[in-house]
């Protein structure tokens, strides 16, 4: 991908703009629950990862997350997770049923590579879930996604999930990032 | 409090009679406190495996009950677990969850421990302390016995406990041995960690439980992430050891296993639930480890008080938070020499099964929280609890080998077993009493 | 701790002689653990009004004390209040805060509750359990005693507890008469919900609190958002019945009722304070209903513990969550032939006068958890509080219709009479020893 | 309203910045609490709204929020705004002295529908409070503004809050959203 | 400076995702530990500033922040800014080993008033840490931050931090805003 | 709960005969619940210094233990401290940490209370009260000692406590004497604020620890903020006095003064590491104030028990806010005089050496809150802490002038004191038996 510093200021906005306009719907369609149609946003080789983050000491810095192919808390591709959404049309989903109440903020929207196919985008996220009376989870950090264009429309090729929490301070992770 | 009253007299939390429990155990704070000293601090618990601390340095951090512990190899190339805190003011030697170091130096004072926790340098010992402080009498508490079976690393913080083979008995080793027969371990790098607002036991009496796979995992079974007879089988078998251990879980007959051997040499035949598992103990050098009856069971271990070992590649400790609050650590082991095929989709199933986003245990967390806080309720704390499946109606099978089991159907042995032990370590007062009044494991009818 | 030792003794906190109360009472864990034995889990709780209940099936969550309840209609119609809490393991049956279901079918292993709580369905009852369990034993926890009063459903756990009719005794009849007056009524959509950082007993007790209207409602009446005269007028009368049921607010003389009726009538006159109120006794069947005092009466009943009834179309329920957390729950109930405009404006008003956002009980909530947090300081605490206003300057009056009243100004009769009945609860070990210690009405003077 | 995805990547975006604009200059009014500034650019026929949430298994989700006409914990015309406004300058707004600092952050602005007159948007907002020495609440949700052009300037016409909590976890809401 | 407002939407436009592009990747770099990359981006001259601020009756608040001059949590030059930094490369920064995991969110990125050679933003933030297995902090508030152009690229000539909190419920402030 | 009888057993926490402590004072909840009773309420507190109180109407917020105080200055120009709850139902009367008031206005009823706590207006009191309510008596809580020793203001809670200079005693006073010395001091704008997960004691004992500098501000000496010889020197001096007093730290020779002293005429010669502190010392009048010892100290003064005076122009109280939560809250005074360069670099290093974002102070929170975490753990618990640093290779000195002190290296003297002296505290049940049976300051070998 060429720099995307190369491009006029204008340019670049423009294409942050778009970059943002799709982060932001798309992130709509998680929270109003619309999840096939989000996933008809990802591209058929997505590759949605979340690494294991640990807690080292400075001169172990290196090995802080794990490396693709170890453990990981999600490394799915799109049949995967098909299965996760589907897991919640079938029935017996009991931690998602009441549903959870989740909000996907995107911000720090930064494109640090793009060409005319693909965009790659660093952003800072927060998801926020509510659950029950008084349940709250938030988990916050950095994602690196990965856009492309599929006849003329954005999609998803890839998210890399990297959060700031080591212990997942939640009983579990039943929602998409 | 009432909470005091209740945990210092000898009111059975468990009527073995009848099967049923007494709510408050998963919810008094007091005896949540109790089990800390008489369970945690004096049995044997799993730290690590061997192969997490490949060089001398290497550590991982832990925890015994809330107690938090460092098992490191030192030079010698022995594990030393040592707890987290600094001889002077308390503070920790040590704030990473693993990685390497030299020698534990804490960050208050500068008080050096060596890896095996030796207090080796105090700055200012001669200016400041006039050569007046014993380093040999200073050094970071450690625990009272550290040991290996096959390379899971286990500690005990009570001197009197006894060795960790006889604390295992058949049982726990049998268990242990189930997932050693992979081949040669090592620990997947990456252990997942998440926090559920469960009392402990609750997480470790659903490792016996085969009861709530169909609903609790209706959502996974639906999807066909997993196949329903091979999840939830009808045909179950339990062993239980001293202590508390136990095996519970899908069991075959020497002829089913047969029956896969020669199916999987010829290729001709329907494929059966068990195969995934019979391919497991299709060599001779297994099935001898093992013996005629452990070769037949695929249940899950559980390493009382707290180590559950999975059917497959992986273990998980239910770390106790507070009586509220529990950690599940989930450690993946693969044979070093799998080929990477197989590894790739060992891992990919280990990602997928368990842990916060796993596809089946994404909805454990919820019942077991849920089942916390019924046991809160000041007047639903009141009513017991069921424990009582299939009580009274099965057999304990001797065998020539020694492998006594229970050959039946889905049941609740192992949560009764696992609760009249906890009872037993309860009321002890010392190991000395416990070895003295524990059950002997079950025979006849239960 | 000394916590202990203050809630067992029999130290008097509220000393009737004085008026003056011990801030212990809104701090100490162990009196708020005894309070849930002793008040909630004995005392006739609000649940629902029955029009939250349309169908069979429909349900709306609730607790009693710190017990979390299902109110549910079942196919008989009757109004079931069950225990949340399966008996197998304690999880949730249900987590929904309201709706309609077929059964309750626990998420855990799927054992099936019928509507009326009755365990219907275990799944392998018959594989696992071989029948041996009686279905009939292992329903869910059921309130012992549910009845409703016009409309407004009460339960107890206490199956020794008088029946409803007697525990509201008169007053407590009166203080649902009084909203039960305004015409056949249903539940608006929408109960309003929020957590304050308060002893629940200071939310209970400014229900009767005329005082402080002008001041902590200061903002509010000086925007004109609400008259003064109608807010805080010196006029008051207060019923007070046994067991802590209470009525305390404005009231009016017959003199002025029929002024009222003249003045509606002809058109002719000034506005007065309290026509808004005196608008709803016009008609005589609600005169009839309430009674020749009940009729003057514009005050806010409380049913004993935590039910407040305002004038005109809301009840507040004040939910312990914790010595140091009340959330107060707000229903809004209309008559059903409500003429739309009317309906509008009374929706209007109940959105805006209380709830979180109200214009009104925003500024509640800062008084009362500062005032919890005053109950808390090691020394602070040792501070008397003063309930003493017109004590002993007030005279119970008698009518030939039973119905006793205070007519004085404002005042905090009905604060002590909470306290003392408060005080009869916590010190009755049983129904039996309450039903036998607890005082009468007062007579005379107060 | 016509489609706003009829208009180019430029004019979207051009709209967009507008719209986030007034948004921004809008959530500052707020929390400097310049109230009566923050009223002025309400019209005259604002409707302001949140509908009370409710925990409901999946199959009961459709009636999740109150509807309009039902309860609710705001339901406000610009009379009443004014109300809360005034009230908060006459003196004896306890809950409001010392006065709570808020923080009004939105984000993910995306526009649903626009055109000459009127501008639709959607959000996710964290309104942040915090009080005295230590009281912290935090409101997360959705919000739809309804931005209306009154000569020349930008209005908010409508602003209905869909609060991600069901139990309000605060002791009050003596804040505008 | 001249007014902001004078500019058309397009400057204006413009100029903000200019800001915010600098914003983003300055934060960029602080939760990246690339601190003397960061320390690069600011002026010679820069004052970073977090005044200390009480809970005051309405009737004092114009004393609700100390003055500059007075007591503050930094006051900080160029210099100061290099020693907290150089602190954390020569170990026994304990506080920061193992260092804190931050996110530098920044939002509502208004600018205030701005010319040929500086801009004047205001924003506000969300410094989130987590520290070891499960230490959170959040420090909400309203940055002021002076950006000024040398030779062709901006750099952050001041940065004014207004915390929402009074008394800081962390055990320290180890970490740049 | 053990809790319970731990705290209410006498067994000693502190053996003076080893320098060893038991970590439980640090973690057990019931300890520190009678700390608020036994030290906090007892002792006399900080509560702010008279120039943070210019006029009448003035007040600063602070707290006596966990109980919040208001100190305000009155119409005659008397210095009130009051506990800021209403006598009615407990409310804050102040919500604001500073500011001016003509009164004290309750906001929940509005009665109102003057400067000095007297109750002088009740609403209602003629027409609710019918003037039956004895104003005298429902004042505000009211500090029953307040006194200032060179415009710092002390309280205490407890009537038979002694006076403040008797209580100070020499060591209190000359603590104090060392920052007054600076001038005529006035409190610079800003008090820093802010929250540590550590139990109290340990941020007090960190204020004579000289020993751990070196390591937990090592990064800060290593970029030369600091220099190493001024900030850890090795000559120390512990002056240590009655009910827990003590000033702990650098010390000087009466030669090396004089040396300084010559030097700072003639400019010749090389600097030295005291010269900082030496320059403090010049003025005779100062070294009239502090004494001949006293001259020679740059130690840092505890005021028992938790007020820290440093060496130049700021103080740092340690709130308590629960057994693992301590505030610190910085004050930084100044000559009224102080040229504008000089001030202008005190309060540089004033803002960036102590407070959250200190270079030094950023390190210190760690390892108190981790020593905090090392006195929970079940078994960790059991191991003793090391304070004998020093212990039994010292002598306390006497002097002409009565200033007696110990002259050493680094050393723990200062810590052992004030857990000697804060047993005495804990085991007393009264200022009398506190006054009976407390240590003596030490002499001979310490
Ligand atoms: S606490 Fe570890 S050296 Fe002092
Ligand atoms: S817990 Fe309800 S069925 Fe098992
Ligand atoms: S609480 Fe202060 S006046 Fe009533
Ligand atoms: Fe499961
Ligand atoms: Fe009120
Ligand atoms: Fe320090």
């Amino acid at each position: 991908m060429s720099a995307f510093e190369s491009l006029d200021l204008q340019q670049r906005m423009l294409l942050t703009f778009e970059a943002e306009e799709f982060l932001y719907r798309e992130a709509g369609l998680l929270d109003e629950r619309r999840l096939d149609e989000w996933l008809a946003l990802c591209t058929d080789d997505i590759h949605y990862w979340m690494p294991i983050r640990r807690t080292m000491n400075v001169k172990d810095l290196d090995s802080e997350f794990t490396k693709p192919g170890a453990m990981a808390y999600f490394d799915d591709d799109k049949r995967t997770l098909g299965l996760r959404i589907q897991r919640l049309a079938v029935g017996r989903a009991w931690a998602e049923d009441p549903p959870s109440r989740t909000r996907h903020t995107v911000s720090n929207v930064r494109i640090l590579r793009a060409d005319a196919n693909e965009i790659l985008v660093a952003l800072n996220f927060h998801l926020y879930r509510t659950r029950l009376d008084s349940e709250e989870d938030s988990w916050i950090g950095r994602r690196e996604d990965l856009l492309r264009r599929e006849n003329g429309a954005l999609k998803l090729a890839r998210r890399h999930i990297y959060l700031d929490q080591t212990v997942i301070l939640s009983q579990n992770m039943s929602n998409l990032f | 409090m009432a909470a005091t009253m209740i945990a210092t007299d000898r009111i059975p939390w468990y009527d073995a009679d009848s099967g049923v429990l007494d709510r408050r155990i998963f919810s008094d704070p007091e005896i949540y406190r109790q089990e800390l000293q008489r369970i945690f601090a004096r049995a044997w618990n799993f730290v690590c495996h061997e192969s997490q601390l490949p060089q001398s340095g290497s550590f991982f951090m832990n925890y015994i009950g809330e107690d938090q512990v460092i098992a490191v190899r030192d030079r010698t190339g022995a594990i030393n677990v040592l707890l987290n805190s600094c001889s002077h003011r308390g503070n920790s030697v040590c704030r990473a969850e693993q990685g390497r170091t030299n020698s534990f130096l804490c960050s208050y004072h500068g008080w050096n421990y060596d890896l095996d926790g030796r207090l080796v340098a105090i700055p200012g010992q001669e200016a400041f302390y006039r050569n007046d402080v014993d380093k040999a009498k200073w050094g970071l508490g450690k625990a009272a016995q550290v040991a290996s079976y096959r390379g899971f690393v286990f500690a005990t913080l009570d001197p009197t406990a006894p060795p960790l083979e006889d604390y295992l008995g058949w049982v726990g080793r049998l268990g242990i041995d189930m997932i050693a027969s992979n081949g040669d371990l090592e620990v997947v790098d990456g252990v997942q960690k998440n926090r559920l607002k469960c009392n402990w036991k609750l997480a470790v009496d659903n490792l016996y439980d085969w009861y709530h796979v169909k609903i609790s995992h209706g959502s996974a079974l639906r999807i066909g992430y997993a196949p329903e007879e091979a999840m939830a089988p009808l045909s179950q078998m339990v062993i239980l050891g001293e202590y508390g251990h136990g095996i519970g879980g899908p069991g075959v007959t020497q002829a089913e296993l047969d029956e896969y051997a020669t199916r999987s040499k010829s290729g001709v035949g329907e494929p059966k639930w068990y195969d995934m598992m019979a391919a497991r103990r299709l060599d001779p050098r297994v099935q001898q480890m093992l013996g005629p009856v452990g070769a037949r069971s695929f249940g899950h271990p559980n390493i009382f008080p707290n180590l559950w070992i999975t059917q497959f590649n992986q273990i998980c400790l239910r770390v106790p938070r507070g009586p509220y609050e529990t950690e599940l650590w989930w450690f993946t082991l693969m044979p070093k020499d799998l080929p990477e095929d197989q590894r790739r989709f060992a891992i990919y199933m280990a990602n997928h099964t368990f842990g916060p986003a796993g596809l089946l245990e994404q909805d454990d967390g919820e019942n077991w929280s849920h089942s916390t806080r019924g046991a809160k309720g000041a007047v639903t704390q009141r009513l017991p609890l069921n424990y009582a499946m299939g009580r009274g109606h099965d057999r304990v099978q001797a065998d020539p080998s020694g492998q006594s089991r229970i050959e039946t159907v889905v049941n609740e042995h192992g949560q009764r077993w696992t609760y009249r032990s906890w009872q037993e370590w309860m009321q002890a007062d010392s190991w000395q009493e416990l070895m003295a009044h524990h059950s002997p494991a079950p025979s006849g009818v239960v």
